[in-house]
């Protein structure tokens, strides 16, 4: 389904050109979930947006091919990309107090891709809207249809986002740190959300992640990067069971244990 | 990390026409081409020449002279008014916004009326009643400024009196006037250097405004506001009076208007 | 509606100080008018029957309130000068300074905002760089000095009109109007710069947000970004400008009025102020005043339409 | 047993909700709960819960740095101290690390100038730096040096108390492992008891003798480490240490 092979990115805005990602690979199939872990200033999220076709075209150059279901993103023509953004491939991000639009209506946003891809009545795009709330488990979907962001805490929001990403069932889900703002019970719950989701409709998930063991709970396959270059990738449990790389082993010592610091 | 940088080229540009401004306003007050308010009939309306290199007023005044000094006096006018709000400011933001509770409730809800009316307008009834006059300028545009400082300083100081260095600073025992003054106020500087650019830029809008109606500045002196209403009488006949009056005072807006957002972009 | 409420109460405590101020400046600062009136020929015994005459004799906050009732209904003194009610003298200058203060609010939404979107929108163009250094220039440039060089470019030189040749509304409104669209364009231009930059750099501001790339991922096209979500919250900053535009518009116009000598409230607070005739400058000032205050009470509520953050808490 | 440093005693505390000229006083809401528990000397005492449930907040009304309170809260030592969790916020921007350090002792007035340099060098090398700092503005050092500051000077007034309301949250991974080392350090040599308010199970277990768990501004366990992470009581603390991992099958062995 995608198929990302030797994908560069450069920034230009210095004098000297930064390179962040470097000969980046990924091949997804239907269905799966990988983790992509990494410190930040990795190039993770930076793989992910151009994944998503979401780089911004200044002071920036790309190189290499992002294939989805045949589809080059990084060189297709703008309205190409867009037919498939919010609709095969869609987005959860970070930070869920400032991902949602704070002057419109929780409704609305849920199911602006409907309304971009579909012509689907305003009657029908509720009802989804509706179902896709009930997904995500928030209490009284009706009801958060109808209120702003700011009425919302902050992991309702992260799930308002889901929502409206998976509202249009797409093939590839990206999610960028979607739990590092929220409280460790409501991360447990997201995870298993995404789960769900994965199961019921077969949406691959692309997880990123700081977080080595929230990765290792929820992805079969992972990629460690490090400075802009994938040091390793295997097998979830292989990869945290025997590491291979110097700096997969420093990211998994780094992970507090839970044993005590005083009697050493 | 992102590394800021020193100067951005809006401030040295300020700085460069603020500093010409204030050296010509200044070695006005030692030196001038000619008495700026010697009459000559024999030059009335003299144009441009090496003699007088703006030419000369109705009254055959030279032109330059009275624009040097017009500006000192223009200048003088904002440092006093700048100054008086500044400090006034300061002193009320600082109070109101470190201790809040009622006083700040009752001073703030006064400061939002007076903050809401153009600061001329507010001038201007000063004026009427305690009549025009240089100081009597100062005075009225220095209280009228102290309201748009003093909300400044209080917002600064709310945010920094909820910061955990004040909080520490408090439970190592150190007194709410030394919180205020050694701890907190330093943090504000920037804030307010660039509200002073700007405060500036206001306080000679304001009294170039106040002069060109004639309720500011009375003879002898002669401020650049005061300078333009005469222009422009005779604009038929000079054009060139009104236009190098009024670009003195673009000038001086300018300069400090570009040193402020400057400033503000450190 | 508790919102509105609230505002509506807060803005009723303005009124009240704010006019109790100018109550005290104009009516006690400036000294007894009962001596001001008698002049020369008071004496002690016509001194307090005037005074008793006039209500002078009785406690301040009593004297305010009249004071307030009657000026709502629309008694707003004697000029000492004139002698004919302040109301008479106002009625025909209202209008004026509301036409010229009105014209120049359009101008500038008309100008300010398409101008501010397209600057942002081509950003790190050759057009958004020279509205930039124009927008720098204009904004240095007072209103009344813009006036002076209009007077001189669109009527001396241009002859676009005559400069000083005030049509009244009532010999013909066209003509009215069309010589108000010089003074209203000089009260316009600086205040139009400033909203230019505002909103371009508000737009910018706005388009760096997370959300703004979040309506990207759902394929929404660049000016739907732009027009669908970003404008929306790029406007807050710019209502408050303009709502504090409003009253410089205001108290510009009483200056351009001079310059162009339109003979709106203006020129006669001017004239009042000369001649130390304090029932009309309190009674202009106060009108001024209540209409900042109104504007303010606009804005306020239009946030809370527009903003829902404003709504719960306020 | 060792002597107390600290006794709370059924605290109560309420935040105000912005209330109108009508109806002020109405709007407070409360926070903590009866809260009461005791600190003994050297202990490290963990205080954790999710965000919102108040322990930030008990923190600082333990030093009185919350206006609304009712209840007792007795310390029976001199200047106990805090360290705050961003090292962005809790040094003053427009002081070098000496003047910031010297600030507790020239507000006490205590030392003459000689000693108080000497102090000052003391207290930075416990924390980890050396002499170079002191010209420095908190600008030019990272998260991680920002924090070994702030805790040398907590250390300055000798206290035998620190409330470190999470002190390693906002740093890198590896940084975190640095600054806990530092905490126990401290508290081995010196003496000094903590609380350590964390929302992360798995610290407060490394370095904490007892812990606290608390919900909805009330603490619902209370415990030797040992009690409260392997033999929790309430469904609330399985939980926590279900989501953080700290479930005992997985881990014990």
């Amino acid at each position: 389904m995608l198929d990302v092979t030797d994908l560069n990115i450069e920034f230009h805005d210095h004098l000297t050109p930064e390179t962040v990602v470097n000969d980046f690979d990924l091949h997804m199939d239907y269905g799966e979930i990988v983790g992509l872990v990494g410190e930040s200033g990795s190039g993770k999220t930076m793989s992910a947006l151009a994944i998503a076709g979401l780089l911004s075209r200044k002071n920036m150059k790309k190189r290499g091919r992002i294939e989805f279901e045949g589809t080059d993103i990084l060189n297709c023509p703008r309205n190409e990309l867009r037919s498939l953004q919010g609709k095969d491939i869609s987005m959860v991000f970070q930070e869920p107090m400032n991902s949602l639009d704070p002057l419109k209506k929780i409704g609305y946003q849920v199911e602006e891709s409907l309304k971009i891809h579909t012509d689907m009545s305003a009657k029908n795009r509720k009802r989804l809207a509706l179902r896709a709330l009930s997904e995500v488990e928030l209490p009284d979907p009706k009801g958060i249809y109808e209120l702003y962001p700011h009425e919302l805490s902050g992991g309702m929001r992260q799930r308002v986002m889901i929502a409206a990403a998976i509202i249009s069932k797409p093939k590839l889900l990206i999610c960028d740190e979607p739990t590092t703002a929220l409280d460790v019970t409501i991360q447990a719950q997201i995870l298993e959300l995404l789960k769900k989701i994965n199961k019921r409709y077969n949406t691959a998930i692309l997880f990123i992640s700081h977080d080595l063991s929230l990765v290792r709970k929820l992805c079969k396959r992972v990629l460690v990067m490090y400075r802009g270059n994938v040091v390793e990738s295997g097998e979830a449990e292989q990869v945290f069971s025997h590491p291979e790389a110097e700096y997969t082993r420093l990211l998994i010592a780094a992970i507090p244990k839970f044993e005590k610091l005083r009697k050493d | 990390m992102k590394r800021k940088r020193l100067l951005n080229h809006k401030l040295i540009a300020g700085a460069v026409i603020t500093a010409f401004v204030v050296l010509v306003s200044a070695a006005g007050f030692f030196y001038t081409p000619y008495d700026p308010n010697m009459m000559d009939a024999a030059s009335k309306f003299a144009g441009i020449s090496l003699k007088h290199p703006l030419g000369c007023d109705n009254f055959g005044r030279d032109i330059l002279s009275r624009i040097i000094s017009g500006s000192g006096t223009t200048l003088v006018i904002a440092f006093c008014t700048v100054l008086i709000g500044s400090v006034g400011g300061m002193l009320a933001g600082a109070v109101t916004g470190y201790f809040g509770g009622a006083a700040d409730e009752i001073i703030m809800r006064f400061n939002d009326a007076v903050l809401a009316f153009p600061s001329i307008l507010l001038a201007l009834v000063f004026i009427s009643v305690i009549g025009s006059g240089k100081y009597k300028v100062i005075l009225a545009l220095g209280i009228v400024f102290i309201p748009s400082f003093a909300r400044l300083v209080r917002a600064e100081f709310i945010k920094c009196r909820s910061m955990d260095y004040v909080s520490s600073a408090k439970l190592m025992g150190a007194s709410d006037l030394r919180i205020m003054f050694v701890h907190i106020l330093p943090n504000t500087m920037k804030v307010m250097l660039s509200s002073v650019a700007i405060g500036f830029n206001n306080a000679v809008l304001a009294e170039a405004g106040m002069s060109f109606l004639g309720i500011g500045v009375v003879p002898p002196d002669s401020s650049l506001g005061r300078m333009l209403s005469e222009a422009q009488a005779f604009i038929f006949v000079k054009p060139s009076y009104a236009i190098f009056s009024g670009a003195m005072i673009v000038l001086m807006i300018l300069g400090f208007s570009m040193l402020s957002e400057g400033l503000e972009a450190l | 509606m508790k919102y509105i409420i609230r505002k509506t109460a807060s803005m009723a405590v303005t009124v009240l100080i704010v006019s109790f101020l100018v109550f005290l400046a104009f009516s006690v600062i400036p000294g007894d008018p009962a001596v001001a009136k008698l002049g020369t020929s008071a004496t002690p015994e016509k001194l307090v029957k005037l005074r008793e005459e006039l209500g002078l004799n009785r406690p301040l906050p009593v004297r305010y309130f009249e004071w307030i009732k009657s000026f709502l209904f629309g008694d707003m003194g004697t000029s000492y000068s004139y002698g004919v009610s302040v109301r008479s003298m106002l009625a025909g200058k209202l209008p004026i300074t509301f036409c010229l203060t009105g014209m120049s609010f359009v101008l500038i939404i008309v100008i300010s905002i398409p101008l501010g979107i397209s600057a942002a929108k081509y950003e790190d163009t050759l057009f958004s760089k020279i509205t930039d250094v124009l927008n720098q220039a204009v904004m240095a440039v007072p209103a009344f000095f813009t006036g002076i060089l209009i007077t001189y470019a669109a009527g001396l030189v241009l002859h676009l009109f005559t400069p000083g040749g005030y049509v009244s509304y009532r010999e013909s409104m066209g003509g009215f109007l069309y010589y108000m669209l010089f003074p209203a364009l000089a009260i316009a231009l600086p205040k139009t710069a400033m909203n230019v930059r505002l909103l371009k750099s508000s737009v910018l501001k706005e388009a760096k947000l997370d959300y703004v790339r979040t309506a990207y991922s759902r394929g929404n096209s660049t000016n739907d970004v732009l027009y669908k979500h970003v404008l929306k919250n790029a406007l807050i900053p710019v209502i408050t400008f303009l709502g504090m535009t409003l009253s410089d518009i205001v108290a510009g116009s009483l200056i351009i009025e001079q310059v162009f000598s339109i003979p709106g409230i203006g020129r006669m607070l001017i004239t009042s102020i000369g001649n130390r005739d304090y029932p009309v400058v309190g009674a202009i000032i106060t009108i001024v005043a209540f209409i900042v205050i109104f504007i303010n009470y606009i804005v306020d509520i239009l946030y809370q339409v527009i903003d829902p953050r404003t709504r719960r808490q306020g | 047993m060792e002597e107390l440093v600290l006794k709370v005693d059924k605290l109560n505390a309420w935040y105000k909700t912005r209330g109108t000229i009508f109806n002020r006083g109405e709007n407070r809401r409360q926070i903590l709960h009866d809260i009461s528990f005791e600190i003994r000397r050297g202990e490290i005492a963990g205080l954790v819960g999710e965000s919102g449930c108040g322990k930030s907040t008990l923190g600082k009304a333990i030093l009185s740095m919350v206006k609304d309170t009712e209840g007792e809260v007795l310390h029976f030592s001199e200047n106990p101290q805090m360290i705050f969790q961003d090292p962005y916020g809790s040094l003053n921007p427009s002081k070098t690390v000496g003047w910031i350090l010297e600030e507790p002792l020239r507000i006490r007035g205590e030392l003459k100038n000689s000693l108080r340099d000497e102090l000052v060098i003391d207290m930075l090398r416990r924390a980890g730096l050396d002499e170079s700092y002191l010209d420095r503005y908190p600008s030019e050092l990272s998260g991680g040096q920002r924090q070994r500051v702030c805790i040398a000077q907590a250390l300055m007034l000798k206290p035998s108390l620190i409330i470190a309301d999470e002190p390693v949250s906002a740093l890198d991974v590896t940084i975190q492992s640095q600054i806990i080392r530092l905490l126990l350090e401290l508290n081995r040599e010196l003496g000094i008891a903590f609380i350590f308010i964390s929302h992360d199970l798995k610290i407060v277990y490394q370095i904490c003798d007892r812990v606290m768990v608390m919900s909805g501004g009330r603490i619902i366990e209370e415990g030797s480490d040992e009690e409260v992470y392997f033999h929790p009581k309430c469904e609330y603390t399985k939980k926590l240490l279900r989501a953080a991992g700290c479930d005992q099958k997985e881990n014990r062995n």
